[in-house]
């Protein structure tokens, strides 16, 4: 599945997008195995609470499952406007 | 109903003149955001998620319309690189009454600072830094 | 700040595009009010008290600005005949963040609805008729 | 005192405005004074909750005194915006 991640989370991991075969059934797996991967990932997960997860382009939460997603992004609460 | 997601400049005044001419149109709210210079910002830059943001503007456009019977509703926000006094965004309601007209635009406002996959990164002289959401901006969701 | 009383129509579009360009301002709204065609009303006449108006719209406006601390409020209000579709009035509000901009523009159209002297009457195929006030816009005063 | 009409006020009473000397103190006493006068005047003023009263160019009520006044305007409750 595709993995985005956006604004300081992009800063941290250090790149925009990657390709992940993972057999994660909930975003707080992924996110495990994420954290798992080096340390520059564990430094962008360090507290779910300054960040905010969409799969397939919906807006969710990090028990959401992922049985059939394309495409999750991860990033901080927004400021749009 | 219109929702356009640019890293082009909008011309707000045409925008207006444009908006809101159908019949039973009683009532046009315009909101512009426009980059302030406080604080000695240079410049702004503006990231989103392509695809994801014009699905979350159009399903909040649309939902106004149908919430506040909306004669029409318009959404422009830009993306990229802006200084002080440029145009970032905007949103135009047209309903056959203030109330639902300013409600409207309100809630589009509230909608899009929190729930619209847009994040401000701020230049200064001295550096550079993402802006922090406000907790009052999730609050204002509350009400709606 | 600027306050204008004319019979003359005004153009909405150029208003809004030389209004609110001042350091600090983030935040623009703008409300303008339309004939409606709904009940078949071929045109509105509006009253209004030479002198007085002027003074009500000038108070009501000073009273915004310092309120919100805006940087700039604009009140455009025509009296005389208009068919549907024309432009009656709008208010602009310009401010540094988006809730200041939008409850000054609330309040400044909750006052003129019931605190400046115009009075409308319309015009049908089968007769014309004062527009009464409504409570609710008598009781939208009390929020403020 | 220069007294002026509005609205439907000024159609019911038929003039947009008068010149009147009158020792009313109070609007009361100045309304009771022109209901007396003829049946327009007190067709005009038969029910004054559906009545306004500015004296010389600010919002007041009936009770408001007259002393010093050089304008004083009835109307229906405003429909601006």
């Amino acid at each position: 599945m595709d993995v985005l991640y956006f604004a300081w989370v992009r800063e941290r991991i250090g790149l925009p997008k990657e390709r992940i075969e993972t057999q994660a059934a909930t975003v707080a797996e992924l996110v495990e195995e994420l954290r798992a991967r080096e340390d520059r990932y564990a430094a962008a997960f360090a507290d779910l609470s300054a960040l905010r997860v969409a799969v397939d382009q919906e807006l969710t939460d990090f028990s959401a499952p992922l049985a059939g997603a394309r495409e999750v992004a991860f990033f901080p609460p927004m400021t749009g406007g | 109903m219109r929702v356009a997601v640019q890293s082009a400049p909008f011309d707000f005044a045409a925008e207006a003149a444009g908006f809101g001419q159908g019949p039973g149109v009683g009532a046009v709210v315009t909101f512009t955001g426009v980059v302030r210079d406080d604080g000695g910002m240079a410049a702004m830059e503006i990231e989103h998620y392509p695809g994801m943001t014009e699905k979350a503007l159009k399903a909040i456009a649309a939902e106004a319309m149908v919430r506040w019977s909306l004669s029409d509703a318009l959404v422009i926000h830009r993306h990229g690189r802006m200084e002080p006094g440029e145009h970032i965004m905007m949103v135009a309601t047209a309903a056959a009454h203030r109330q639902a007209a300013f409600e409207a635009a309100e809630f589009l406002m509230d909608y899009l600072k929190s729930r619209a996959p847009f994040w401000k990164k701020e230049f200064r002289a001295d550096g550079s830094d993402w802006v922090a959401a406000k907790d009052t901006d999730e609050e204002a969701l509350g009400r709606w």
